[in-house]
């Protein structure tokens, strides 16, 4: 809270956040191969990644002014800094999840056997979305589960407990929760594609005051996921690194990350963020943010403003809180980083 | 042997230090012992060991023929030199304390017509101290002659076989002190106590004890003056009256100070 | 006069003692102040209006399930919790410290244990609680449990065994056993400082009670808490803190109340 | 002999205390050897084969990015922040503890004040400490302060305004001044006190370190135990929760050491 | 007035019990005012009115004609009964704290050579009193007489204008107890100071003092007994031997035990 607002200012010295998870993992990698430091000093900035064990912490932080930037989900990112009236901008659609998220049944092998139980799970996170997705797409109502708020680095262990009988959760927790026995996974996100997608954020007005490092992450984030998608030794020696800084085996980080729809090109990344799918989209994960009062004390589901490419927009078009902003993937894509 | 308690070649050593060095005592049942001498000779742990709060680094006590191991128990009372009572219990539960403890072995706590006879001989004890109007009153709100008569009472009630008193009557002005000398006394007669009184009042000492025993440094090596080693330098059986005077006589004597004293304190010694 | 000897008036002691709490609150008001000037959509630090507004809902709207105040509901379920692990860590406490500080081998043989139980981080090992206990009532209140008790048995054994040598002695001059030296010599000396124990283990008690709430739970101030902190809720937060806050006060001064009523003798001056 | 005087030899009292722990793991081995009979695949409770080889792998590679052996860097880590974080709130714990302590205004003032504090849970109000002290190292020894220094405060104030009257009086009399009665009366027959509740405060205090390093951080004994829970890798954190109950033993018998070694008076026995 | 010293209807009540009622006493500067009376009468509440440790609950202490605000300070020095020394530090430093506090405000410790001169006086004090062997010792370690001539060193060592003493030789044999008659009696020549001491032996209060007060219990209703309200019922000033010896009977006849005393008591009140 210095005078000159430092989010209008040019700067040059940045600080991005970010949390496990397999659709994250190119990040620390990046810092650690030199990379982030590569692209930074092209653009005469300077990039700090910063590891929070937290996941919401992280985006807390975010929202609170720490973080320029964020590693987070189109969902959190509504309902935690956009709803939250910071003004914030996606520039990276990194990938979707593909079955990195799931819900876990013991003893029963269908959706429908959920009925009645009570299910572990993070909630209002991407988890209860998938649940409300599930239980609408299986015929229930939401009402016909209790839900009990769990939290991601205990619901491993809360599973392993005989009292939980049903939980919704992401990977890596998901693939250790699966591997336990008379464990069956009914749904995952892999039955709604792309409706949970994993994003980089920054705060808009930083982003307009300082479009280098818009590009420079970009930049980043692309000749790691080149490098990670490789198959040769130099691929195989990146993902076994990222599975390291994960805590975990690179065995177990491929499987992860073959339930990761990512998207390597940033064609496809592009072609996903303007495709019109993604408002319709937005507007599920909004109404159902909205039933669930994410929107603290807004009167509609259309009080937070989402824009698009292409100058589209969702909800009140006075009050755009959350962008969809395809320039520097574009850039990426035709080469001109 | 026919003697109650049996000393043996006891020492107590802290360290390098000597305190009490080769003491033989026999104590016959019925005994009234006063142990008189100077302040540090070791006259309370002397009075320590024989209660079993403290081991001796050499030498043996036989209590009735059996080996003390380190324990105290109901058959030995004490009052300490810094009387102390329980603080979070009233003079009046202070005091029935021992009885509590004898018939209630789970509770410790007595009831109904129980309760009431302990009550009764409790206040009868304390009217004998004359604490009779204080026995609501805790240890704190008591002063400390109060204090140090509710320690006698609290002993005396339980009638011990063999009764430790260090300096009992210290914070007693004299007419109270005269009360509790005949109390003492009374107690003594009655239940055949056997008594080991440590006092530095020589005139005490010889009207009570039947048997007066001086502690006093064995050593007075400048080199190490806490080596010094104390033991029994007179002990003295007291039958009639006339054994009393000259016995205290002999103590006085023995026991002034060291120091070159003004004219005005020669004039009191020759008074005490 | 010298400042050792200023005795401050029970009534005065209680304005004076507002006064840097209100100080803070103050304090608090400004600095939230200031950051609205700059971002009137201010999340941090809310003003009042903003919390009353956040709390409106869960103080004024029954929740649809239960059809209970939430607020309400919740400072039951964690009050309820927090009585029970407080209650049961006291025992433990008593029965523990009790044995263990009157008894010299019980001291030898279980101290070492107790001291290890009491450095090893509960939160650590919650998956081994999880199968033990289930994730219902008894975990959370087994958390408190766990994460107190040890700290409280430690100190009530120390005290106790650190009870003058002299009592002891007397005591058993006096015919008492064992037993009896600890239920009549040694429990009521230690309560007074069983009541300040339980008045310091109140803090960590609310860290593991919010803890455990966090971990799995579908109610309690804080299963609210952390639920809303996914959205920097800190207009929900602040009040509810506020509100722990003061539930723990009221139980502090309630023991203090306790511990002068029952133990005036350890709190009397006497000379 | 009555239990009461029973008095344990130092060598003995050694191997007594060392059997409850011994059958403690024991009792690990047997329910972890259960299960494995039933599901060998069993992570909850891993046999110390297992826990061998999850081990192996941060005690014997280096880490790439810094070239150290990752449980080493780890276990720097975390005692350094611990170290500070215990260091600091000792020494508040002196200061504030003494001043408040022996001069009655003070305590009437801002005793209140660290009540407030010391009920307020800390890990409640994350989001404002982060915000406030950002997510470096400063945050995290400022948890483990704020989490065990008002315990501590509270403890020394009650018990250095609980020395004898007779005592201050005495200091008086014998023209002590205010701050002189604090350094040479208060202050040294308060530091076995305080040693006594550093040692409370140890295990309170990993509490806090683990909790601050789940939350942000890349290295530390709680990072790495927070970092393999998702993969429920118990075979990591046993060993981890084992070597942290050693450490905080080693400091604890460090302290008592430090206690009876600097201030005799206090643990003689004395008559 | 000029008197030091002047109190005017002093009350000491404890809720419905009354200590003290109504005490009116000068006492003038150089004074030895020893002061006797039956236990729990109220001596050592009046010394510590004087001390400004308790605020009396009605009438007024004039110091030098200046009101006393429930402060103590170094110009009065005390010996309380039960002799508290601090127990965290030697014998030594516990007797060298008066010198330290005075000289070092700031660090309340010496080094050099104001060490080594504090330390000097400190250890004469200490051989004064008969502890020269024990000056390293903590007061745990040493014996009830020991510690109560540590606590008389600590106080006389600061030659405070009025000392307070508290019956301070209560714990010592008669050898010491000469010694610290005479070592009083020269501090008090040497520095003019002012003493006002509570002792149960009535011999010494005559003795040392140039002033003997007697506190007594003004009533005795059985119905309320704790509302005794004691106060000075003798006051008598000293000038010379024939003085002592008529008061000392006067006072000793007057206190004499309330109890019926058997045979054996009374012979000693004979002698006392
Ligand atoms: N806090 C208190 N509550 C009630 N009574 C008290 C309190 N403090 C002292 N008293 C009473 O005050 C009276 C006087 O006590 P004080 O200590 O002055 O007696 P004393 O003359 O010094 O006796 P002693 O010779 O035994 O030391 C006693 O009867 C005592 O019971
Ligand atoms: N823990 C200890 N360490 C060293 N010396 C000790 C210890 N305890 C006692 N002493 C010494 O033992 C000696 C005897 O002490 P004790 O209390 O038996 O004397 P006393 O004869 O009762 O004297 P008093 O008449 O003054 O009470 C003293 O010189 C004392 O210094
Ligand atoms: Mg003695
Ligand atoms: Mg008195």
């Amino acid at each position: 809270s210095k005078a000159p607002d430092p989010q209008t200012e040019a700067r040059t010295e940045f600080n991005i956040g970010w949390s496990i998870y397999a659709g994250w993992m190119p990040w620390p990698y990046a810092q650690q191969a030199g990379i982030v430091k590569k692209w930074a000093d092209k653009y005469g900035i300077k990039i700090n990644v910063v590891q929070v064990n937290d996941y919401v912490e992280s985006i807390n932080q975010y929202t609170a002014g720490k973080f320029d930037g964020v590693t987070v989900t189109n969902m959190d990112a509504l309902t935690i800094p956009a709803a939250g009236g910071k003004d914030t901008s996606a520039i990276i659609v990194g990938d979707y999840s593909n079955g990195n998220d799931g819900i876990l049944l013991k003893g029963a092998n269908a959706l429908a056997d959920i009925k009645g139980r009570q299910v572990y799970l993070v909630e209002l996170s991407v988890s209860h979305y998938l649940l409300a997705r599930g239980l609408e797409k299986a015929g229930l109502k939401p009402t016909d589960v209790k839900t009990i708020n769990t939290s991601d680095a205990d619901i491993v262990s809360a599973f392993g407990s005989p009292d939980a009988r049903a939980a919704v959760a992401w990977n890596p927790q998901l693939s250790v929760m699966k591997g336990q026995t008379g464990v069956t996974e009914v749904f995952n996100s892999s039955q709604i594609p792309g409706e949970i997608l994993d994003l980089m954020v920054v705060d808009t007005a930083t982003l307009k005051a300082n479009p280098n490092l818009g590009k420079a992450l970009a930049g980043i984030w692309y000749e790691t996921v080149a490098l990670m998608q490789r198959q040769d030794s130099k691929g195989k020696e990146a993902r076994a690194a990222m599975a390291k800084l994960a805590g975990t085996t690179p065995e177990s980080f491929d499987s992860q990350l073959s339930t990761t729809y990512l998207y390597t090109d940033p064609k496809a990344a592009v072609a996903a963020t303007s495709d019109p799918a993604l408002l319709k989209t937005m507007m599920q994960v909004r109404d159902f943010s909205f039933k669930k009062g994410l929107f603290q004390g807004a009167s509609s589901a259309d009080a937070v403003g989402m824009a698009f490419p292409g100058a589209k927009t969702l909800g009140d078009p006075g009050h755009v809180m959350l962008r969809f902003d395809e320039s520097f993937m574009k850039m990426a894509a035709e080469g001109k980083l | 042997m026919s003697a109650l308690l049996s000393l043996s070649n006891i020492w107590v050593e802290y360290g390098d230090k000597i305190v009490i060095e080769n003491v033989d005592l026999d104590i016959e049942e019925g005994a009234f012992v006063s142990i008189v001498g100077p302040s540090g000779a070791g006259k309370s742990s002397l009075l320590r060991i024989i209660l079993g709060q403290e081991i001796p680094t050499r030498g043996t006590i036989l209590l009735d023929g059996q080996r003390l191991g380190g324990e105290c128990g109901p058959d030995r009372g004490v009052v300490f030199q810094r009387y102390s009572v329980f603080p979070h219990i009233s003079a009046l539960r202070n005091t029935m304390f021992g009885l509590e403890c004898e018939q209630a072995p789970l509770s410790a706590r007595l009831f109904g017509t129980a309760h009431k006879a302990a009550k009764a001989m409790a206040m009868e004890m304390l009217d004998a101290v004359g604490l009779a109007d204080s026995m609501h009153l805790y240890p704190a709100q008591m002063s400390g002659g109060m204090q140090q008569r509710l320690a006698i009472a609290q002993a005396l009630i339980k009638r011990p076989r063999i009764l430790l008193l260090d300096e009992p009557f210290g914070a007693l002005d004299p007419g109270i002190r005269a009360d509790m000398h005949a109390l003492i006394t009374r107690l003594w007669n009655d239940y055949a106590l056997t008594i080991i009184m440590v006092t530095h009042d020589i005139r005490e000492a010889f009207k009570l004890g039947t048997r007066v025993l001086a502690l006093d440094k064995r050593r007075h090596d400048p080199d190490a003056p806490h080596r010094f080693g104390a033991t029994a330098v007179y002990d003295l059986a007291l039958r009639n009256r006339k054994d009393r005077a000259a016995g205290e006589e002999l103590v006085a004597a023995s026991l002034t100070p060291k120091i070159d004293a003004n004219p005005n304190t020669k004039e009191s010694i020759g008074h005490g | 006069m010298r400042w050792v000897n200023r005795h401050v008036r029970r009534r005065e002691a209680v304005l004076i003692g507002a006064v840097p709490i209100l100080l803070l609150v103050l304090l608090y008001l400004f600095l939230a102040a200031q950051r609205h000037a700059i971002n009137p959509l201010d999340k941090i630090l809310p003003l009042p209006g903003g919390m009353a507004e956040g709390m409106a809902n869960l103080l004024f709207n029954t929740d649809q399930l239960t059809g209970k105040i939430i607020f309400w509901a919740d400072t039951f379920a964690s009050l309820q919790r927090l009585g029970i692990g407080l209650g049961i860590a006291t025992l433990f406490t008593l029965l523990i410290g009790l044995v263990l500080g009157v008894l010299p081998p019980m001291r030898a043989t279980f101290g070492p244990l107790v001291t290890v139980i009491a450095v090893i981080p509960p939160i650590a090992l919650l998956p081994i609680l999880f199968i033990a206990l289930g994730l219902g009532e008894t975990a959370k209140v087994a958390l408190i449990v766990i994460g107190i008790a040890p700290v409280m048995i430690r100190d009530i054994t120390a005290y106790v065994s650190g009870l003058p040598r002299e009592q002891i002695i007397k005591a058993q001059t006096l015919g008492a056993s064992s037993w009896q030296i600890m239920i009549r010599v040694a429990l009521p000396q230690a309560m007074p400082r069983l009541l300040h124990a339980m008045r310091l283990a109140l803090g960590p008690a609310w860290v593991f009670l919010i803890s455990a709430e966090a971990i799995a739970s579908d109610i309690g101030l804080g299963y609210r808490i952390f639920l809303v902190r996914r959205y920097l809720s800190m207009d929900v937060i602040i009040p509810y803190v506020a509100w722990i806050a003061l539930l723990a006060i009221a139980m502090d001064a309630v023991l203090v109340l306790i511990s002068k009523r029952m133990f005036p003798w350890a709190h009397g001056a006497g000379h």
